[in-house]
């Protein structure tokens, strides 16, 4: 891959609006130096269309991503995987090289 | 049901409802933006609390006011268990009939607009502090749908003991006390209770052409939604089933009658009575499934979220409004 | 023109308009978030069905409305094949002559709105079953475009016959009628007028400070970002060349001179004439390129976007709303 | 790549707004378990730039992805493949780790 | 200060203001949609334009108003110098000195609107050229900052010399202007300022129901929408520190007591010279920020934004307008 | 990967939405045939959290993904690199199979 890129995985999320918090509570505490938030995404998946434009975020699903090693990602998706038991979310996970800026090479 | 308790029907916030529904049955692509429905929403909870809270500084805080209050509370807390009982009678899901009594317990700002509209066409008036119980009966209901899920929660694991894999994932009830009173919608309608309540007559008037005159046009755009909404839970419609389909238009009447027996005995004026029967036969669609889905995740809410949304708001709109007037007219005998 | 006509221009939501074109020209960030956008847009369509509506209500159906309605039906039809064919007397691209000729067989609810700002402030009425017209010229023009293009995919077909890797990706009619019936801001436009028509005077009188006091200052957003929105096509200007810029000036006019035509062997009131007059010479923007998108892919929208929104919906707003005033009262000698 | 996450294909779609609607229904056609709508995305290709901020959403964009095998991925960009010959899209395919609630293990 | 003053707080929408840093800091998740927002400070600066601009067409461009209009331009130049210098002796990053400079130099619009409605409701009325100074003071500031950052960024490369590993990504001083004068909001208070001019009485009284009847109430919205920014600022406090902290509530004082004065001095009508002092105290978190985090990268947001939303508006709300208005009768003698 | 498909490198950036112009002509100058921008996401990062519900899009974040060869995503995450030293940002490259529309094959 591109040369000066840092090999990591890049965690995906798809979950319930409501429960956006939680997951990135799991994040932080896994030590992820960072996540990015998509705040309205829709779709369709076991447990039905969860189609967003409803009087309640109920219905309504985020995508939220973080850029961690391999570790972390493991720890991650299980705490993630215990959640989507009980509501709508996948996790996908991908590999990635990644450029951070110089001072930040230590992470 | 003579003509004059139909006109309910024909003023267009109500038509734009129906017309909501209707788009959505022939799948039009019609579409409120939901930032919109958002503000509109915010919008309709500082006029209820501009209007009731500068009616309320007006009136002062009588014996009735007080009486109505602490029964509203009541009410709100006694509903989620009947209902509860009723439910679990036939639903296998206990957590599902936990969540559903919430919905029943608490109340529909929507509802109550449009009760206040007509009664006040009417020319009933009905007092400020009828704001005052509306907001004092959204949480007490979640409280105690969340109390009935723990005693379910407790009886399941008694039950299970060692196959229990699936780990409690519900919140603590700290946090979901929290969000039941910090909850953005919750919290505006008791600020623009306390600001009307601060600015008196005053206040009310500067605010006026922005939350009284233009509130019929904001009003029909936010029915509109509401239909729109309504239309698409439809399809849903059979997940719910007849049971259910026939509780979320049996109980709002039920409810309404003890409304208007405890109404009745404590001596209410006929306009207030009939508020309290509006609030007590509403669910809730808005401010109880955001915090249920948390506090109770093991509910399916398209159950408890199609009903209130989708069977017993229309049912009250339709069917509901002149039925409580007339059940109220009888008893007082206007 | 006199400088009375002119005060066409010196109105705040027409000034607004050019703010917006200057914005975008001098490439300021200005920006109307989407979602009012939308939401004015069906703001404006409310606030002409209430007004259409009610005034319908109040009038009745007479013989000149019908004989109204009818004329427009046919002229969305006509126009654009008389359209069509002017336009592949230069076009290459047939499906974009299609494209075109539905445009301007349909309708700019805008410019209707402003025209009849114009000619009320003026002391001319107009019928309710103007706001009717406007409905019923929406559609034809779809289904004509269609069926245009489906004439061209044929002849290309057999010219090309084996060649044709390109397979024909366009919609059924079926399909075509459901979205140019079923569209949003068009059900919007009806819903409100039967509201109107069902409410009446009453529902009106309800719904004016919503849907007629505010609505200058509704329009002047709406307005400044239709300019916002014609600045930014004005770069594709270039694309449209110079036949299309003179098609989108010189049609307009002819076709308010037909319509002027059959305005006066019908006998129809001024204010009437003149309002048919700009519906048929405005050509769609909104409704139109969101179904022709789909009904006829191979016509690029840079094309038939741009000019109903860039070059006709601007030259009606600044030179025609005052000249076929001009050539309304020429004919009917105010 | 992450031990308990299933290997699958992230199939991503930028597709004229307009057409959405029947990119998911190829989507259902092939049979995926779901997918994850982005409704509002802007960009540039070789049609040029598609703002997305005009009164129609004709210059508009949509992003949908959905997670699939190997063959199911083939067969959706196939179908989509036709599609964009006549509108503005692109299809991305990367491989992915996916990871389901135990219940949906069967996908 | 006399109860009379402190009404001011007794408004609904200042009262929103502080529901909405209550309702942040209990983590309520009350949230007014981004869409929105956008579109109320677009609103306000609507009405001020119009207001401002028919006012100035009624009353015509006198002497005073000149003089006013230039105090304003040389307090916007004069303000970041004198601020940039106070600021040096303690901050160490001198990017941030010349940022925060831009801020208090420049102005904020609902500072100068709740100031209006203050002074307006005591019965003492001000100039339509107030809003033409509001407009002339954003910039000045704006360039004085780039300049004042050019200098620290030569000053910087000398003492570093081969050390510079970090370019320098500031921008050329051509495209701030460009983005200074170009700004959306800057814009829209200049045209609705022009269309104000243009079209009078006549189109202050068309657009009134819009601009001036419904407009408390969306100041409350706005308000509240403020509130809740400012109260997740009030986290970052920390960051700014004892210093700042200091400069954001006595910086504004300062800059009121040198406008009093040269109002005093060039002998303006107190109403005007309130708003003047209003105008040199106020400091931007809209406009300025935008800009500056462009033309100045170096220096940190979290300090600028939240020094000129998070403590100086709130000063300026709660003790700078009837502070001000003290100072003012002070020395004119009311 | 699936067969019809191009292999080339999904660069994805999340920066600034003040920045999101100059990525965007960093892109166009490395002569990618186009770029996908999903225009309002948050996040956290070093710099802390970026919550894009302000007055003032100073705090809200915006993401950019371009697909180009792997040659061009090196210059351009070389160019980014450098602006986001000063600005909030991060780069993600991943390996991708696109689909494009016969006719631009030549990409
Ligand atoms: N196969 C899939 N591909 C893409 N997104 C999916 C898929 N399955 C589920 N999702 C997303 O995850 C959400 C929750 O999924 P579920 O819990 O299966 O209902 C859905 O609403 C989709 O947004
Ligand atoms: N090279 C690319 N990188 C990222 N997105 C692209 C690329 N090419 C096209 N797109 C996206 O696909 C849409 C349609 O592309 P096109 O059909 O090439 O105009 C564009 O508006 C972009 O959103
Ligand atoms: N580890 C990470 N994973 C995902 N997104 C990140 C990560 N680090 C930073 N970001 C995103 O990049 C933005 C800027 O990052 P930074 O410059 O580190 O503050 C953040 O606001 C996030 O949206
Ligand atoms: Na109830
Ligand atoms: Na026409
Ligand atoms: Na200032």
């Amino acid at each position: 891959m591109t040369s000066d890129g840092q090999k990591m995985k890049k965690v995906e999320i798809v979950i319930e609006a409501v429960m956006l918090e939680e997951i990135i509570s799991i994040i932080d505490q896994a030590g992820a130096g960072g996540y990015t938030i998509l705040p309205t995404v829709t779709g369709r998946g076991y447990r039905g269309y969860r189609s967003g434009f409803e009087l309640t975020n109920v219905f309504q699903n985020a995508m939220v991503f973080t850029l961690v090693d391999e570790e972390k990602a493991l720890i991650i998706s299980q705490e993630v995987k215990k959640l989507i038991q009980d509501y709508a979310g996948v996790i996908i996970i991908t590999d990635a090289d990644v450029v951070w800026p110089d001072y930040q090479k230590d992470r | 049901m003579d003509g004059n308790l139909l006109t309910n029907l024909v003023d267009p916030p109500i038509l734009f409802f129906f017309f909501g529904i209707f788009a959505r049955l022939i799948k039009s692509d019609l579409e409120i933006p939901p930032a919109l429905t958002k503000f509109f929403s915010l919008y309709m909870l500082m006029a209820i609390g501009i209007k009731g809270g500068s009616g309320l500084a007006e009136s002062g805080v009588s014996r009735e006011a007080v009486l109505i209050i602490i029964s509203a509370i009541v009410m709100a807390t006694v509903v989620p268990i009947y209902s509860y009982y009723i439910l679990r009678m036939r639903l296998k899901n206990l957590y599902d009939a936990a969540a559903i009594s919430a919905t029943y317990g608490s109340v529909s700002a929507i509802t109550f607009i449009a009760s206040s509209e007509f009664i006040s066409k009417l020319g009933i008036p009905h007092g400020g502090y009828m704001a005052v119980a509306l907001v004092v009966m959204e949480s007490p209901a979640i409280v105690m749908a969340v109390l009935l899920a723990g005693m379910v929660r407790s009886k399941l694991a008694l039950e299970a003991k060692a196959t229990g894999s699936k780990s409690n994932r519900s919140l603590p009830m700290k946090k979901i006390l929290h969000e039941a009173f910090t909850d953005g919608t919750h919290l505006m309608l008791i600020a623009s209770l306390l600001i009307g309540v601060a600015t008196g007559m005053e206040g009310k008037k500067t605010m006026s052409p922005f939350t009284a005159d233009i509130f019929k046009g904001m009003l029909a755009f936010f029915l509109l939604e509401m239909g729109l909404s309504v239309g698409s839970r439809l399809r849903e419609m059979k997940e719910v089933g007849v049971f259910l389909l026939g509780f979320g238009v049996i109980m709002p009447v039920i409810n309404s009658g003890v409304a208007l027996a405890i109404g009745h005995f404590l001596g209410f004026a006929m306009g207030d009575a009939y508020m309290f029967m509006i609030l007590v036969a509403s669910a809730s669609y808005i401010a109880v499934p955001a915090v249920v889905r948390h506090a109770i995740p093991e509910a399916n809410p398209s159950l408890y979220f199609t009903m209130a949304l989708a069977i017993t708001f229309p049912f009250n709109i339709v069917f509901g409004i002149p039925l409580y007037y007339k059940m109220v007219t009888f008893v007082w005998g206007a």
